[in-house]
């Protein structure tokens, strides 16, 4: 099976094939015999030859694996090769506008923007409260705020569409 | 040992109410535990003997609720309430309301944190007592050509401070001149905010300082302790990372001098149970008191580990009448102590909250490590809550070996589900000037500049790319989206519910 | 620091591995695991470096293969090897190959393994120095009517012990002189079967002793300090449950004295590395030379939190030729510490072995709490090797806090999906005995007959009948067995898959 | 639902009504109502009004449930009321034989009878090696030894039976 791996705006061409627990990983060309085990709990024992790894796996929203590793964490965006291809040709004029989604539940505190204002890459947009902390969400393109979803004082959960800018 | 009192009650809830928690169980002592709706199934409630609604999640409406706090204490017969850090700690309304109740606080007088809860005031007790005070004004600033002059006097850049503040909330740092006026308005607004007083003051700004505290000790019998320091300059927003004990920028006279300075201020305001001094250490050695924290701190473990002696118990102790039972002399320190915070926080996406069910977790163990932790596997970090989440705790023989020790531990700490911290204090632990001991509160600054390439992206990709697959083997995944086109229809292996090889 | 081996192979499993391990990770030491079929998902594996199969779970065809260990430690490029505790932690043959291969041996010289391996042979060098022996002979004896004699000599109940032996096996107690004939038949046949030799010799009984070990460390320059004691008397079947340090019947002068007879018997023996010499102290406090074992012991980590020192890192120090760099006037102790095994037993079922699948596994944490396990969630408990999963071991100042602090501890352990050894150490600790420090190697008979209620039985039933609530609710229900007539077709609540209320 | 209980040879009629996380349980006659919630793996918190306990719930074959409580363990047998009228009914004249079975996996060292020996209570019947202990089982009945279904060096499942004594 032919996987496309995003990391860090990367993208690395990685097939696996196998069983049980003996896999060939062929990575950027280079083939690898794995043994993985499952420890449970998202957790895998990888043998790489005779290095050892344990990695813990999160599988989040958007086909994203999140991988903890020896203290260290990657956030890989795993897509079957043919999905990836769809995605990318289909989407390859993708909308240069942006949709601003609450990354974690919490309170809108404040939106920074009103519905048809010209909003520059870095402008705030929305500040959200979680866990006693503000955090300010901004612009990431130059744009027109088109919609604004939500208001002070609202609880979002993760996910939620926050403002749109095109 | 007689327990000091039969059943307390603790205001607080996380890791510190675990702390508390365990050092009752280890004294015969029952514990009552409150909780907010969104903590019905949190660590505390677990481990506590009795647990005890208070109401809905925001804070305002539960663990700041002196009201419902007393009534549970009543009603559970609790002796004594021990209110933790943060929350109502340090409130001396709610010491008072203890009091009135008939409750032993486990704190100090009231009075001790009111004259504490103001910085001014604890100002000028220090500077009274001979214990420097970073240069600048002992009172509040009202009038802005007031304000224009004394930045002139003390020389700029100047910090701008909330009086009745903490945790970095109404601090501005004034350049220049012409910014003075901007920044006293949002200073005081941000103050006004937070406190429920806008007032500021003026101190000279000291570039790349060490956060250095003294740890007290204070019985109702006239006796003062000192700890030794805490090194807390590892902070990024004024909220502390990575704390240790020994400081390496301290040595034994600095320690012994500023021990001192914190015992004075201790006896000159009536302080009794555990309190902290906190200073500003210059690159030349010289210290300035900041403020005292009328509290147990977050960061006692190092502490405890470097003196053997449980903060917690003393705290107990002392509330209950007992004497010390030691004097200054009987203090030693050995060996070095560090502990890093594990916040449910994203530090690759600048510390984005990120509360959310852990899916896994697997805490570090063995020689030496302390895991003082809130959380467990399957437990749902709340929103409304600080993202503190555990404290993992070395303690080693000298700093090289603790250093080495809370990274190897570092490595063996893995929380899913959510993020976490670990990766960042990794990354900490391992820069040149944390391992050399060169500390100061601009560190952050200098590791957010270092880029630091991870070691283990192939293992990573692999890992997620051989989930994927077995994920694949086992469920039939969604069908692409419609508006795709042609190639919506052509091959789609994996979409058979056998794995394709 | 420089570290004293780039790599090293770890030839021993479980918890000791783990240990090791970690050891190595903070001095900068590259590891390298070995596992047998059973143990592909051991924790040792997960935490080493690299892994390297030596074949299938039967220890003899693995663990215990002094040909497929050399084989890995080559292929891997490692340049010492830990034995451990068991396996080949005591064979001079594994030392001389590793010695052959060039390899360093993480040990004492095989000479001096050789010369405490034999039992009698280390009895008669105790002797010769003035350590106290339990009375008895210090040869085998061979023929029935000699033995015969020497008990008469030695004096009823006398103890017949395996010369090369060790754990119980080819041990009686003969209380009357008719049935020492056959005693000694029964213990010579075990001792064949057991160590090869069939050899036993005859000492005297002592009735109720402490068991109480010294911890020695001997430089390759010269230099043997003892590191005091550690109490070892809760036993069952000569298996040690709980060890502490320091012994509640152990004073300085009596520590003193014991560890200078512990140096004196290393040193004549050439003895290098770490070592434990074996004592039993009777109810007068005099003390009697038993063996010294030429190894790690389980027990080694409560020795480690008294004086802060890190045994499996001297042992690699010791080993890679450096010297103590300390005397015996540096080494001090602090406090008292604990540590109780948490074995894959079912101490209600006569300590069962109980191995499988670990369901769930919460262990406990916080201050002063080591947990040194071999052990994960999810984990399989192979049938193949010791019982031993995790050692739980606490530090306080004094004897009374680390017994409440274990207790404390203990509560918040759980193992589920096998049974452990949990409920058994926690009814130790409570027991009378236990807290006054009246130990000895009968007390775990004495525990026996004591009935211990629970305290909990009303919580478990609930917690059990809504498990099955849950589960009746979750699962249409197998139906019942077809054999028991008209009432199978009953009322069969719960069968239609939806909860009945 | 109604279970009944058995805990160290007593039955304890149980009675559980309720939902999600409130529960009523009658226990020998007394109403207890439980606020009850996983917190996984087999995990409970029970709160028995302000009583707060936390409890570990593992499920054994035939219906046990072993249940860890503040350092103590409790097997406790759990059927539903019925299935237990009817087994104990259907087998009150339950055959006063032994069907020893294997209590874990281990491999056998010894069977110390042979079939048609007459054993005693405590007689020894086989003995078990598992984990590096050798572990006897023995008679818990009078009878005759009917039959032997394994042999020394064989190794056994949990569950597999030895011996059956009548």
């Amino acid at each position: 099976m032919k996987f496309e791996t995003q990391l860090d705006g990367a993208v690395v061409p990685v097939e696996v094939t196998g069983d049980g627990s003996r896999y060939r990983v062929t990575l950027g060309g280079n083939a690898l015999e794995v043994d993985a085990r499952p420890t449970g709990a998202g957790g895998w024992s990888l043998l790489l030859g005779r290095a050892s790894f344990a990695a813990g796996v999160s599988e989040e929203e958007g086909g994203v694996f999140v991988v903890d590793v020896d203290g260290e964490t990657y956030s890989i965006r795993v897509e079957e090769e043919t999905r990836y291809i769809i995605r990318t040709r289909g989407g390859g004029a993708a909308a240069r506008g942006q949709i601003l989604k609450a990354p974690m539940p919490g309170r809108v505190v404040m939106v920074e923007v009103t519905v048809g204002q010209a909003v520059a890459p870095g402008d705030g947009l929305v500040i959200l409260e979680a866990m006693k902390m503000e955090n300010e969400f901004k612009a990431s393109v130059a744009g027109t705020v088109k919609e604004i979803r939500v208001e002070a004082g609202q609880a979002v959960n993760p996910g939620d569409v926050l403002v749109v800018v095109e | 040992m007689t327990p000091p009192f039969s059943k307390l009650l603790i205001a607080n809830r996380g890791e510190i109410a675990v702390r508390v928690i365990r050092a009752c169980r280890e004294m015969g002592i029952a514990t009552v535990a409150v909780f907010s709706e969104a903590d019905r199934e949190a660590l505390h409630v677990l481990l506590a003997d009795e647990a005890v609604p208070i109401g809905p999640a925001p804070a305002a409406q539960s663990y700041l609720s002196t009201e419902k706090l007393i009534a549970a204490a009543r009603a559970t017969g609790a002796q004594a309430v021990h209110p933790g850090y943060g929350f109502l700690a340090e409130n001396a309304s709610f010491a008072d309301a203890c009091a009135t109740a008939g409750l032993v606080f486990i704190g100090p007088p009231p009075a001790a944190v009111r004259a504490m809860g103001d910085k001014m005031a604890a100002r000028r007790v220090a500077a009274s007592l001979g214990v420097p005070v970073v240069p600048g004004v002992s009172e509040a600033v009202t009038d802005d050509k007031d304000a224009a002059r004394i930045a002139e006097d003390v020389g700029y850049p100047v910090m701008l401070k909330a009086v009745m503040g903490g945790g970095g909330k109404g601090m501005r740092l004034v350049h220049r001149r012409e910014d003075l006026a901007g920044a006293l308005r949002t200073a005081r607004s941000e103050a006004g905010a937070a406190f429920g007083d806008a007032s500021v003051y003026i101190e000279r700004y000291l570039a790349a300082p060490r956060h250095v505290e003294i740890q007290i000790l204070a019985d109702a019998h006239g006796s003062t302790v000192h700890l030794g320091e805490r090194e807390c300059s590892i902070q990024r927003r004024h909220q502390k990372l990575i704390e240790e004990s020994p400081s390496p920028g301290v040595d034994a006279e600095l320690r012994r001098r500023m021990g001192a300075a914190a015992c004075r201020l201790a006896a000159a305001v009536g302080y009794v149970n555990a309190g902290t001094a906190e200073f500003l250490v210059d690159a030349r050695g010289s210290f300035y008191f900041l403020e005292m924290n009328a509290r147990l701190q977050v960061e006692h473990p190092v502490t405890e580990l470097v003196t053997g002696r449980d903060l917690v118990r003393e705290q107990l102790r002392i509330a209950a009448g007992e004497k010390l039972g030691y004097g200054q002399e009987d203090i030693a320190w050995s060996g070095a102590a560090i502990e890093c915070r594990i916040n449910a926080e994203d530090p690759d996406q600048g510390f984005l909250p990120s509360p959310g069910r852990i899916t896994r977790l697997s805490a570090p163990a063995g020689p030496w490590v302390r895991n003082d932790s809130g959380v467990y596997a399957g437990y749902t970090v709340p929103r409304y809550y600080d993202t503190l989440m555990a404290k993992l705790i070395v303690w080693a023989p000298d700093r090289e070996a603790a250093v080495a020790r809370m990274d190897r531990a570092l490595g063996e700490y893995q929380v899913g589900g959510i993020r976490s911290t670990i990766p960042v204090l990794r990354r900490i632990l391992r820069h040149p000037d944390f391992v050399a001991g060169r500390l100061d509160t601009q560190f952050m600054e200098r590791l957010d500049d270092a880029t630091v390439p991870g070691r283990h992206r192939t293992v990573a990709l692999i890992a997620a790319a051989l989930a994927a697959y077995e994920r694949a083997g086992r469920e039939i995944p969604p069908a692409p989206a419609p508006t795709v086109g042609p190639w919506a229809r052509l091959g789609r292996p994996g979409s058979s519910g056998s794995r394709p090889r």
